[in-house]
């Protein structure tokens, strides 16, 4: 019931915003950070649920209500470890990205931080959803609101990026929703039971052919999503043209719903498919780290530079997932979340830089680190971090995914390996551009604020500690070994 | 003397037709474009006229009655419509009326 | 005593995180204070930690656990500190020779803007340089490997609004990178067969594990080769240490001559089985450092830039240490790793200190005179360029070169080849000391000298000094005094040298080495001092020209690079900027438009286009009418 | 009468070219109202006389006269025959023609496909038409007359001049 809870918070915090901002725009503000605040200290409660568990395998809240018995399905809502972490991530990067709209949305405040919320309340409720209409339901309830914060409050190509966006997401999804129902009929036409629901559907008996084609209509959804790389080309137009808070969930949270998609539906639902599908994946997973990692390294535009950064990060995922190692899947959850927050800490810094210069080429930048020694410190930290530097997380996670994959399938290991020095190559290069040199800018920039100071402290505090202490996120989702039978040590 | 075939009388209108035809298509004017559509309903009522007589029967006649009926009330709301263009547009060029839709 | 050891990269972390967070509200002397302080304290705790080492029986190790970084599987690594004889001679290195950097560095950086910046930065390189050579886990030496790969380029590109300065710390972070990533590979290759990343759990098991000489083992041992390689700016990626002179001089002198640019060195001995095992790879270490001392020995004499000079011997000398490990003289290679720093960071310290009072001026040949001018610098700089050149018994260099050129013939995988190269080596250090010497210091003044460098400048520099001649001392060749105070605490560590069988006197070689170098300290003499007609002849020969010019750049490896892979790669990324893939989908979307454009055309408001369509379509239908 | 059809026939199309080749309004009314009344010789020579006389009187009358009408009212003079000069280039008209000719040509194929019929001459007479006409076809005739009638309230409401918003002091 609490999981609801969270759900409703968001839902009517944003209604409420909208309903306030026309008389004081202020106050909606409030209203929207007190409500991400509110989930998560609730999403922090759940940690004492934590105790009547101890052993990390099972799920620890599992609420079930009815909404459409005669077809079957039900608000059945679950947590586990793995969903527990991706909420909280969820509504870190929420509360971030209330705050660094603080400024930056001057016009239509309560629809604005309306769309926020429900994008944040579609993105958890994708999170705990175990039912497969329900997940579709939040699926869709967290993209129609991002289209409108891309399209209304973006850049000069926002309806570009934003149809495009969903034109990609959309796609997908309906493939994805033809997969839901395939699955559907055919496990009611097997039991006579006809249920959405996804502990019933787990052990749904499909032939090689029919579970093949299912799957791909998951995973195409989840692809897209992630990104994998022939689908990608939506990602960088619209994270570059999104609002900062837009980027920071876009990059931080909707990319997440991709890789969460496959872990918690694909792996589990076609054990078999998966693992005849998974050369082509990890496949398409290194050509994703290089080819993204190349086409980082020559962009001009800061925001769409980070975004193929994210390219390059999901690539890693993509191998860890289909490496079907435990190491790597501990890697793959803690990628997700350390590229949660140093690519929106980047996405963060870029929007700062925006709201500076009033631009995103980084040839018309240059020497900044002089007038903005802060923000420059804290660009070096999440360079850093996304070049895959130790004692922070990203490297705990990439270090994972490699090595796991590396048992399995040591070239295509290899091949992602060298995705570090590419990695490297982009970073600096980005640095260089922004920060060195001789100062190009001529109006005054001042630095950090303190409400930005309070933002990138925390970015930055959490992913040195996700770096130095891991331990307790690799025991959160050690159940994950468990998702598919063929995951090895 | 020989009686008059079928078929020649129909050859007649379906010449008349495709001049009709022609005058529709290559001309610019509303007028000439009207008076074309014009002969084309005739071309027609020729042909259900020839069918009659061939059978014998009144119904061609009759149905060339109609199309005299539909023509009259075509004409009738066409040439208003001609009136009425020319006093907006100043002109009869259905190309330049084209331009003019939206 | 081990509950301490956790203090030793703390205290510079501390350092770095007081002066990065707070550095812009403290002043100039508070901040000198805590940069320096923070070395300090860790070299007393260190040299303390030293002598309780000393005092202990052989075989000692320190360990101590600060806290599980991650268990996933049989996956752990701690984090978690581990100091044997090996790494406690490094750690004395880094934190003796960093205070005393940082002491210099108190001085010669007072002027400058950034002043926080840049003791922090320092701190945190001696925090990570530390990490690394105390690691137990291969996890945790990658972190310090990395961390001072990120300070090596913090510090390059410390003055960043000059491009030359961001494009040296680029490439240098850049091509470590690739050595880096050579390394981790082999990590996982070692996790994959071992199963384990503690280093003394590798180590035994390593033995057990793998026959002499397989495929495997060769791997994994050239795979770490590689990440030594980068990190020890040996060929083939050697070209980022020159231009890493683009730093200040006291980071030269830490990072790219004392303790850094070693790290490869530490890493070999450290998994000195792998190599054992794989005959293989120490072949292919020996060579490479042979060829790397002899190259970049060759570039170093005809270098103007006097930090290049220094750069090109730093090289060269780490060539030494790798020729040594690759023929199995562990203890040599580590002892010459020893003197090196000591004389090495010296000839930087004092190079700076020149360059400083000659208003940066870095061109050796707009120098000269300077021997009365700045008396202090002379002295020390001209011991360190004695002790480089191995000037016999009584400086540091002769008795760690000596040991080198030994067992480059004599040890158990040396070869005459490789000691004709290192003895010619030897010859082209001693010529270039001496020019170094002789063309900055003698001679006639070309540049009036500004303000001469403080005591604190000074005091670090004889010190250093010091140590650069009596350093040598705790180790004598056997066949004179037989002192061997250094290799006794090495080879608890780390095997002893096997000779081979049969060997000439080894006394023939020391003296065919002194007079190689004595030899070389002439010629220079004769060349540079006395400006003989040679000289002149050869400036006005061509070909002579052509191959100093090709000295000049490094042996043209950058032009090389550039053609083979920088060029290649940019070409690659910028006609793919707009990503390829983007235009199957803009292609779908044209298709669509381009369709809508068609039958928008027909849908175009045209009566007359509506009667040719129904008339095309009645002819189309008639005619199939007919032709069915 | 076979003779009579053949040479009204001829009068017809020689008629209906001259139409749609005329650049003045006027001309191509007269031809057409010469073609109407051929063709109202062929209705008479195929025994319908009825027909014959709604040709010449509604047709070649009312419908044409309106026409004329029209024109004058459009004052479609020589303005309007130098526009169709200029319009009626042969790049304008060949495509169409030889399109319609080939139509033609397909119809005449089709059309002589079948073994033909030659027709007896027999009248049909008004009465049997108005029979028919008001038998069987009531309703047609009904709907017709609903045609009609929108037709004149169409044209009457079309035709009507709108006012022009004027203001009440420019009103005169």
């Amino acid at each position: 019931m609490i999981l609801i809870w969270m759900i409703c918070i968001l839902l009517s915090g944003g209604i409420l915003c909208w309903l306030t901002a026309q008389r004081l725009p202020l106050l909606a503000k409030w209203i929207a950070l007190l409500t991400v605040i509110a989930d998560m200290l609730i999403a922090c409660w759940l940690f004492r649920v934590y105790e009547a568990f101890p052993d990390n395998t099972s799920w620890f809240i599992n609420y079930q209500a009815n909404w459409i018995p005669s077809v079957g399905i039900s608000f059945h809502v679950a947590l586990d470890g793995f969903s527990h972490l991706l909420l909280l991530l969820t509504f870190f990067l929420g509360i971030l990205s209330v705050l660094c709209s603080w400024k930056e949305v001057r016009e239509k405040t309560g629809f604005y931080f309306f769309c926020l919320l429900w994008s944040l309340a579609g993105i958890s409720g994708v999170f705990i959803a175990m039912d497969l209409f329900l997940f579709y339901f939040c699926w869709e309830i967290m993209l129609i609101p991002m289209f409108f914060l891309i399209v209304i409050w973006g850049d000069a190509r926002r309806r570009y990026a934003a149809y495009k966006f969903f034109i990609f997401t959309q796609v997908g999804s309906l493939l994805m929703l033809l997969a839901i129902l395939a699955l559907y009929f055919i496990h009611g036409r097997q039991t006579g039971n006809y249920t959405f629901d996804y502990f019933g559907l787990l052990h749904t008996v499909t032939d090689g052919a029919t579970a093949k084609w299912i799957m791909l209509g998951f995973l195409f959804a989840f692809a897209i999503k992630l990104p994998v790389v022939p689908f990608h080309n939506w990602l960088p137009d619209a994270h570059s043209e999104a609002p900062t808070a837009g980027s920071l969930l876009l990059a931080g949270l909707l990319l997440k719903t991709g890789a969460y998609g496959i872990i918690r539906f694909v792996l589990p639902f076609f054990p078999e498919a998966s693992v005849s599908i998974a050369p082509w994946m990890i496949f398409l997973g290194v050509t994703g780290i290089i080819y993204g990692a190349l086409l980082a390294f020559s962009q001009t535009d800061l925001k769409r530079l980070i975004a193929y950064t994210s390219v390059s990060h999901m690539g890693f995922v993509l191998v860890g997932i289909f490496s079907f190692s435990n190491i790597a899947m501990q890697g793959v959850v803690m990628q997700i979340l350390t590229h949660g927050i140093s690519t929106g800490a980047l996405f963060v810094m870029a929007g700062m830089l925006k709201e500076r210069l009033h631009t995103r080429d980084i040839t018309q930048m240059g020497g900044l680190w002089t007038s903005m020694p802060a923000l420059g410190g804290v660009a070096i930290l999440f360079t850093m971090a996304s070049a895959g530097l130790p004692a922070l997380g990203n490297f705990i996670a990439e270090f994972f995914i490699l090595l796991g994959a590396f048992a399995g399938n040591p070239v295509f290991s290899v091949i992602a390996t060298l995705g570090l020095i590419l990695s490297a190559l982009y970073s600096l290069r980005m640095l260089q551009k922004v920060f060195m040199g001789q100062q190009t800018v001529t109006v005054p920039v001042k630095d950090i604020s303190t409400r930005e100071f309070i933002i990138m402290a925390a970015l930055s505090i959490s992913i040195v500690i996700l770096g130095l202490f891991p331990q307790p996120v690799i025991d959160t989702v050690r159940h994950l070994s468990t998702i598919h039978p063929s995951i090895h040590e | 003397m020989s009686s008059i075939h079928a078929h020649t009388v129909l050859i007649v209108a379906a010449i008349l037709f495709v001049l009709g035809l022609a005058g529709a298509l290559i001309r610019r004017n509303v007028i000439f474009m009207l008076l074309s559509i014009e002969i084309m309903l005739n071309a027609a009522g020729l042909a259900f006229v020839v069918a009659g007589a061939r059978w014998q029967q009144p119904d061609g006649q009759i149905m060339y009655l109609f199309i005299l009926a539909m023509a009259a009330a075509e004409v009738s709301v066409a040439l208003a419509l001609v009136l009425q263009i020319h006093h907006q547009h100043k002109t009869l060029d259905i190309e330049q009326l084209k331009e003019l839709k939206d | 005593m081990e509950q301490y050891l956790y203090l030793i990269p703390a205290l510079p972390l501390i350092g770095f995180l007081v002066l990065s967070l707070a550095g812009k509200y403290l002043s100039r002397n508070f901040i000198a204070g805590i940069g320096a302080g923070s070395v300090c304290v860790s070299a007393l705790i260190t040299i303390i930690l030293g002598v309780r080492f000393l005092q202990s029986p052989p075989g000692t190790v320190y360990t101590q656990l600060l806290w599980h970084w991650f268990l996933t599987g049989h996956l752990s690594a701690d984090l978690s500190l581990r100091i044997d004889a090996l790494s406690l001679i490094f750690i004395c290195i880094i934190t003796f020779i960093g205070a005393l950097i940082h002491i210099y560095s108190i001085a010669f950086m007072r002027n400058d803007r950034d002043y926080a910046r840049f003791f922090a930065s320092m701190n945190l390189f001696v925090c990570a340089m530390l990490l690394l050579v105390m690691a137990d886990n291969l996890v945790l030496l990658y972190l310090g490997w990395e961390g001072v790969g990120l300070c090596s380029y913090l510090l390059i590109g410390f003055w960043y609004e000059t491009p030359a300065n961001y494009r040296a710390a680029n490439k240098a972070f850049v091509i470590t990178r690739i050595g880096d990533t050579a390394m981790i590979i082999g990590l996982f290759l070692i996790f994959k067969e071992l199963g384990t990343l503690y280093i003394p759990d590798i180590l035994i098991q390593s033995t057990q594990h793998f026959n002499s000489g397989s495929a495997t083992i060769t791997l994994i041992a050239l795979l770490l080769l590689s990440g030594g390689i980068g990190k020890s700016a040996q060929l083939p990626l050697q070209t980022w240490l020159p231009d890493a002179m683009a730093g200040p001089s006291p980071v030269s002198a830490l990072i790219h001559a004392a303790t850094m640019v070693t790290a490869g060195v530490y890493l070999i001995s450290r998994m000195h089985t792998i190599f054992e095992l794989s005959p293989l790879a120490m072949h292919v270490t020996a060579v490479i450092g042979a060829v790397t001392l002899f190259m970049a020995g060759c570039s170093a004499m005809v270098q103007t830039d006097i930090k290049r000079v220094l750069a090109y011997s730093t090289i060269s000398q780490i060539g030494y240490m790798f020729l040594a490990m690759g023929v199995g003289a562990w203890s040599a290679a580590i002892f010459h790793f020893f003197t090196h720093a000591f004389f090495k960071a010296l000839l930087f310290l004092a190079a700076g200190a020149v360059i400083e009072t000659l208003h940066h001026e870095h061109n050796i040949f707009k120098m000269g005179g300077l021997r009365k001018e700045m008396p202090v610098i002379y002295y020390t700089f001209t011991i360190g360029a004695a002790a480089l050149a191995a000037l016999p018994l009584v400086t540091a260099g002769f008795f760690s070169k000596d040991q080198i050129l030994w067992y480059a013939w004599s040890a158990g995988g040396g070869h005459p080849a490789l000691w004709a190269l290192a003895l010619s080596g030897a010859f082209i250090t001693a010529f270039y000391s001496t020019r170094l010497i002789l063309v900055v210091f003698w001679g006639d003044m070309k540049t009036t000298p500004g303000h001469l460098p403080s005591g604190i400048m000074t005091v670090p520099l004889i010190i250093l000094a010091f140590f650069s001649i009596a350093g040598g001392w705790i180790e004598w060749p056997h066949n004179l005094l037989h002192i061997s105070l250094f290799s006794e605490q090495v080879q608890q560590v780390l095997p002893v040298t096997q000779l081979k069988p049969h060997l000439p006197e080894e006394i023939v070689f020391q003296l065919i080495a002194v007079v190689v170098s004595l030899f070389g300290i002439y010629t220079g003499y004769a060349l540079y001092y006395r400006q003989s007609e040679l000289m002149t002849l050869w400036r006005q020969s061509a070909n002579v020209m052509t191959v100093r010019n090709f000295l000049l750049n490094g042996w043209r490896f950058d032009q090389l690079y550039d053609t083979l892979l920088v060029r290649p790669f940019l070409f690659i990324t910028r006609i793919n900027k707009s990503d390829v893939t983007d235009k199957l989908y803009t292609g779908i979307a044209d298709i669509h438009l381009q369709l809508n454009k068609l039958f928008s055309f027909f849908q175009n408001g045209s009566l007359r286009w509506y009667v040719a369509g129904v008339l095309i379509g009645i002819l189309f239908i008639i005619t199939l009418q007919l032709l069915l | 009468m076979p003779l009579l059809f053949y040479i009204s026939s001829v009068i017809a199309i020689l008629a209906t070219i001259m139409v749609i080749t005329r650049y003045s309004p006027v001309h191509a009314l007269l031809y057409l109202v010469v073609s109407f009344l051929a063709i109202a010789v062929i209705f008479l020579s195929l025994g319908a006389p009825f027909a014959a006389a709604l040709e010449v009187i509604i047709y070649a009358g009312a419908i044409m006269v309106l026409f004329l009408f029209v024109t004058m009212m459009l004052n479609l003079g020589k303005q309007t025959a130098l526009q169709e000069k200029e319009w009626l280039q042969p790049k304008v008209w060949i495509g169409p023609s030889l399109m319609a000719f080939a139509l033609l040509a397909e119809m005449i194929i089709l059309l002589l496909r079948p073994e033909s019929v030659a027709m007896p001459f027999a009248v049909v007479t008004p009465r049997q038409v108005s029979m028919s006409l008001y038998g069987e076809y009531i309703i047609a005739v009904e709907l017709v007359g609903f045609l009609m009638m929108t037709g004149i309230v169409g044209a009457a409401h079309i035709g009507k001049h709108k006012k022009k918003n004027l203001h009440r002091f420019l009103q005169t």
